[in-house]
């Protein structure tokens, strides 16, 4: 509202700042929970659970349990607190970047190898690139219309 | 007196650890990557120096929404590897110089940039990858280490001009340091990737390589990038090169006009979501 | 949009507030000081803003000797009040103002202040001593509080010029916040005082009343004056001082020449270990 | 030894600064641990138990004991720190502040209401004010020879 913000014409880019923090604050406060042993064993043993501990909105609480990133970035959390979920479940962070775009972990490694997502297209919401909304999801399985979580 | 000898750049990729931690750099997928350290390996050898200033930032590890520093210098005797959730890196206990980051953080917070001085702190992958990657798997790191967190992680993050002019406020206060004591610094993280929605695992090699080419010749230009621009071209985690500023503002042609001499340069894509890039900087 | 109205400038004695919450200030110990402060309640209650900007320091109370920042903005929606080892003060909870704080945290971080931004403290004596004292005894503070806090536990604090520069910056800021709110800033803590050692007690009324001439005439030329300075002359403590050089450097008359009104002053010694000063300044 | 320090002549006082606070550091950390009520009573229960939970060198530990708190800020203690102590002690800032002089509570009191201690002679090591070295300690007790913890 009041904070200028001059990035938010990039396609499929969140930028991390102010009201995303307080937003996503409990969300990402959760995450952090997760970098001690004996609290992911307890959050493995019973998620709900262990997220209605946290001030958490029910919004964020399910897109934890569907570990669907996409969501979790857009009720305010921040890739680095969320990585500690999918390192909870064992995920590498490829495996998490690449269940937010659509495609199988297979599509999304093999358009890593071939040297990543192009630039083209990809700058400016509007353009025709592969990250723009009208693109989503990516992928056969995204296309065929299946959701996957990381 | 203390002298910034030579500064060394790289990205720190997570996966980079696992690689090398799991045994795997052999494999097809990690070998050329390792490849490209092995001069760096070697030179590290050669030219070890007494302290290592490393500037990296914390991946919201030490550091989670309740506090959030822009700048933060450790000083404390020793930091012990974080668990990041995958548990802790099988790595040396990294041992700091307090005196040495005590002078440097009096020197600079009299200079003008406020800093947060940090007794305890965990440090995560951004600072022990590089590490790994210039040192391999050694039982000790070849010297003392000064972390150096910078916040990437919640706008604003500190502009490029800014994390320049920091460099060579750095460079003064070693150059003030009683002691004839050889220090590199160390820049890390980048280059371009993306981790997060539909844009994730964008890599932009040609940006990726001005970059570089600006960073040895003309960084006082590179340093009034806006972040706008390291976002939308380099991908949202590609805002980590901010702080490759740091350890080129403190080296000496800064000050003196003489060219740093390249002793080693590297690209490679991909490690996991990442382009990898890596040079190392010398006082001439 | 938003602009800073008035800034106000107490001592912040830890006894001043043992003294309010046991119900000692008609003792004749304490009648003269908080007489001092009749006038101030009454100009508050008719001049109450919508946020005041409290700048204070933290006595080793949400930062230990773990972390310690330089400056730190309190940005979260409440802070409560800290226990400091006589548990905690029967005083109201201080309500933030998130948004302002994060619009004036973007605003000054752009500008070159390497800020710490914090999402959970909670607040001690330095902040809530100076609301008792302008307030007294309310259910509720009058409006909410954005908690500024300033290293001036462990050396090198930040100088009085560089504080002085904040204030502006803070000010610029506060001025492109668009909504139409009335703010305060406060610079608390000093004037002289010692607290530890043999030269303990110590106050310089001398001293301290030229510094408040020149606060209030020539700001900039005080800002000059080097830390040294205060610990000599106004005691170890003293130093807690320059935090009000923040306050002063967001007035207007830094920027348009009109100089500000003189709403109150008030001089008192002793509270405690300490001189007690105070001052109300309007923009005209 | 590598920092510049212009605060060194100032008498009967200390400038906290990385050194000292490297040297006190565990000393300060257990002050911090008094914030907690629970702390306190154990503290207070049993001081020496207490205290060697924490790395803190013997003299350090005396020094907390003995209520001497010239002694502690020698070995690296800062008065915001050490003033826990005084706190779970039930003590005032000014209790504890008048206990660095040497001053009968009452002296220092009365000191203090008579405008403080005078600038005067105070300024620079080797002067002659009250708070030289060689006027130590103050306050009749003190010149008695008697010492008074905090
Ligand atoms: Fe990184
Ligand atoms: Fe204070």
């Amino acid at each position: 509202m009041s904070l200028d913000k001059p990035y938010q014409d990039v396609p499929g880019t969140t930028i991390f700042d102010a009201d995303e923090s307080r937003k996503g604050y409990h969300l990402n406060q959760f995450c952090v929970s997760l970098m001690r042993p004996e609290n992911r064993a307890r959050f493995k043993a019973d998620e709900r659970a262990y997220l209605d501990e946290w001030p958490m909105s029910e919004e964020q609480k399910l897109a934890v349990m569907a570990r669907d990133l996409n969501r979790c970035i857009a009720l305010g959390g921040n890739i680095y607190f969320l990585a500690r979920i999918g390192a909870t479940d064992g995920k590498s962070f490829q495996q998490m970047a690449g269940s937010m775009t659509g495609m199988s972990e297979e599509e999304y490694r093999d358009m890593m190898i071939r040297g990543g997502r192009s630039i083209e297209g990809n700058r400016y919401i509007g353009e025709d690139g592969d990250a723009q909304a009208h693109r989503q999801p990516q992928g056969k399985r995204g296309q065929a219309g299946t959701k996957e979580g990381c | 007196m203390a002298r910034i000898t030579a500064s060394v750049y790289t990205s720190h990729v997570p996966a980079i650890g696992a690689a090398i931690d799991l045994g795997k750099t052999g494999e097809p997928y990690w070998q050329p990557l390792f490849a490209g350290y092995d001069k760096s390996k070697q030179w590290l050898k050669d030219n070890t120096p007494d302290v290592i200033f490393l500037v990296y930032n914390d991946h919201a590890t030490a550091f989670s929404l309740d506090i959030i520093p822009t700048f933060a210098i450790g000083c404390a005797a020793e930091f012990q590897p974080a668990d990041e959730g995958w548990g802790p890196r099988p790595v040396p206990v990294v041992k700091g110089h307090p005196e040495l980051a005590a002078h440097i953080a009096q020197s600079v917070i009299q200079d003008d940039f406020d800093l947060t001085i940090v007794n305890k702190m965990a440090v995560d992958h951004g600072l022990t990858v590089p590490l790994s990657l210039m040192c391999g798997q050694p039982r000790e790191w070849p010297c003392p280490v000064i972390p150096f967190a910078v916040n990437v992680v919640q706008y604003p993050v500190p502009s490029g001009r800014r994390c320049f002019n920091l460099g060579r406020a750095i460079r003064k206060a070693v150059a003030s340091y009683d002691r004839p004591l050889k220090v590199q610094i160390w820049g890390t993280g980048g280059m371009s990737h993306q981790l997060q929605g539909p844009r994730a695992g964008l890599i932009n090699r040609e940006w990726d390589t001005a970059f570089l080419d600006q960073l040895i010749a003309d960084p006082a230009t590179l340093a009034q990038k806006p972040h706008i621009d390291y976002v939308r071209e380099a991908g949202s985690e590609g805002i980590e090169l901010v702080m490759w500023l740091i350890a080129r503002g403190a080296m000496n042609d800064e000050f003196d006009k003489r060219a740093p001499r390249v002793a080693h340069r590297f690209y490679h894509v991909p490690a996991s979501n990442t382009a990898v890039g890596h040079l190392i900087l010398e006082n001439t």
